[in-house]
Formats: C-alpha cells, structure tokens, sequence
C-alpha cells in the first residue's frame, strides 16, 4: 500500500510517500492508517489534527482502504 | 462561456481577473487577493513556499466554487491559488464571484476564501530568517 | 507613498488595481467593481449615462476613504467611479482596501460602495430603448 | 444667487445653473432655497428628496446662504 505525503507529513517521514509493505500489518481503514503512522512516527500524534484523502477525497476513519486507492495523509491545511 | 475558473498557477497574474469574471448579467464583481505580509506575529517574514496535492486541490475547489454558484445563483466565480515560493507584497490566493447585485458577490467571495482555508489542500511554510515553519500544523 | 487614490475617470481601467493596493503590510486585498448590467427589473438597458458634481464628490469619496481607513486601519484604499456614457458590462466604480487581514479589508471595501453609494454626488440615467431614467430620482 | 444643478435637477429646470435675481425674493437658508425651487419649479416635489450643498458640502435646513458661496442642488444621487 502506497501513501502519498505532502507538507509537514513530508518533513516528519523525510520522504513524498511511503510503502506500507505485507509484514507491517497492512491497515484496512483510515482510521488504522492513521493509528500506524501515529505509532510509526509519533510526530504525527503532536499535529493539530491530520486527515487522510483516498482518491483524493476526504475520508472518515471507517473509510475501508483498498491497495488500489489512492491513499494520501493530510496534515492541516494552510492554503490562501 | 466557463461558469468556473479553476487553477494552481505558479504566478497570479492579477491584471485580468475583472475580465475574466466580466458578464453582461453583472452589476457586481467583488474579488479578493491573498498577499504575503512582511511581518506575522512580530517576525519578519522572508519569504513563504506553498505546496499542494494538486488532484484533490482542484476537486476541492470546483466543490466550492459549484456550492457558491448554488447558493448565490452567481454568474462567474474564480479561484486561482499560487503555489511555489513566494515574496513580500506576493499574490497568493485569487477568488472572486461576479452577479447580478452586490451582495450575492460579496458573500460569495468571503465564503470562497474561507472555504478554501479549511478544506483545500494546500501548505504553507512561512521561512523566517533563522527557521521554517508549516503554518498551522501544531496547536 | 500615497494611502488614497480618489478618482473621477472617464474610464476604469481595472487591470491595475491590485497593484495599487499592494502593500508588504497587507496580507489582504478586498476590491468590488461595479458594472452595467444588461437588464434591470426585466427591461434591457441600452446604457448608462454618469454625470458627477466632481469637486464635491471628490471631497465626499476623500472622506469616505478616510473615515475607512481609521475605522479599520487599512494600508491603502481605492475609490474611482466613471463618468460620462457607459455600455453593458463595461466597469463603471472600482472601491478597494487593502489590510494586515482579511476581515478588515471585506468589512472596509463593503462600507466604501454602500456610503458612495449613499452620499456621493453622482447620478445614473438608465437608458433603455423607449425612454430614460435617472435611477432613484422619484419615489 | 447663482445655484448649479444636476442630474434630474438640470433636467427640470432645463439648464445647468440658474440666476435668483433680487425680484425673487433672493433665499436667505437652505430652506428657503428648497422652498423656493419647488414653488418655482412644482416637479421638485415630486423628487424623492433633495440636498443643497453649500460651498461642495451637504448643509442642513437651518445654514444661511451667501450669494458668494457656491450654491447646488443634488437630487438623489445613484452612483455606483
């Protein structure tokens, strides 16, 4: 499962995306996305809040997630 | 003749967003621009960087601008946000909604600037003289 | 520099008034245009006449402008309206502000259209195909 | 007295200025100015309203007039 990164998510992780690979305990909704990175990269746990995209639009945490998605970690946005 | 203009450009170019939203149905136009501002919170600004995901930005923003239209019955509606580095007196952000009386323009202009703040996504990194920071990521 | 720019204009040009009202203290920029619309409660207008009692309308969008400018401590302000005949969606006032933040700038550039609007010494005839109007002459 | 008018004002009157000449009874307020436009010229009363501006500002009922001031009539103004 790929993840893409934007932003301060970028800085933390030090990359664009992230592979999430078979023995890591591939989570199946974007709320088991978020607790992973969380757990992963406890930086996350000190954002104001983030919000996770699949197909490039908001997803609520019982959002079931597929490999195929398109899957993107968005921390608060800051655009205008 | 597009309803809704669209875009993340790399540069703003402000010289043409009254001719864009011009309309024959309009007696209102109300636009407004984003600049970078020299100092926030005391700190002098150098410079700001924008970054954005740039497919579900612009969904984001045809929902607004389709929502505005809606609900003001506008007659055009604009959103343009810059993304890159950026300077001082800079634009970053133009919206703007053209109709038939002024208030529906008004209205419609301040909920696409506020709107776009919360949900498009886009980041701004403000870079002072000895730091960086991702504006609003921490509490 | 200037922090008001008070005109009375044969044309408006509106490719620069962003320009005008950039500003490294402004993160902010609110500019509303007026423009002929086609139809007025149903009947097409062919066009606009604008006549002005210019050395007191001057005086009158000075004040206006100053008295925006300390209510919300805007860094600069842009009143320009047009005079003589004007066609369908051709701009016919261009009001501005710029501020350190948004609501400032929205709130101001509202208050500068309703009071010229109210106050300023400048009449519109409506000229449709049978017959002319001067707007709000008669009850 | 010279008075300069405007708008529907100068449509009224048919010209862009007029001359109150002593024989008139010359306006000694904005009042009796008012008065005496509406006495001269009835389609004054059926204006919405009408301002005097003495010297290019409003003036209220109550300011004298000078014949060396600036006199005007403003009707409903409609900018914008």
């Amino acid at each position: 499962m790929d993840v893409l990164l934007f932003g301060i998510a970028k800085d933390i992780v030090g990359r664009s995306e992230i592979q999430i690979l078979a023995e890591d305990a591939v989570p199946n909704s974007v709320q088991e996305l978020k607790a992973f990175m969380i757990r992963k990269f406890p930086d996350f746990g000190k954002l104001s809040s983030f919000a996770v995209a699949v197909n490039s639009e908001y997803a609520e945490d019982d959002v079931p997630l597929d490999r195929n998605d398109e899957i993107a970690i968005i921390p608060p946005v800051s655009g205008g | 003749m597009q309803k809704k203009i669209i875009e993340i450009v790399e540069k703003i170019d402000t010289s043409q967003v009254f001719t864009e939203l011009s309309d024959a149905q309009s007696g209102g136009i109300c636009v407004f621009v984003g600049t970078v501002r020299e100092f926030t919170q005391g700190e002098e600004v150098v410079s700001l960087e924008f970054e954005t995901y740039q497919k579900m930005a612009l969904k984001e923003m045809d929902k607004i601008a389709s929502d505005a239209i809606q609900k003001w019955n506008l007659n055009k509606v604009i959103i343009r946000h810059a993304v890159g580095l950026k300077k001082v007196a800079e634009p970053v952000v133009a919206v703007g909604a053209s109709s038939a009386h002024r208030d529906a323009c008004f209205e419609a202009c301040r909920y696409l600037i506020d709107t776009l703040k919360e949900t498009v996504p886009i980041w701004k990194k403000e870079m002072f003289e000895n730091k960086t920071i991702w504006v609003s990521a921490h509490p």
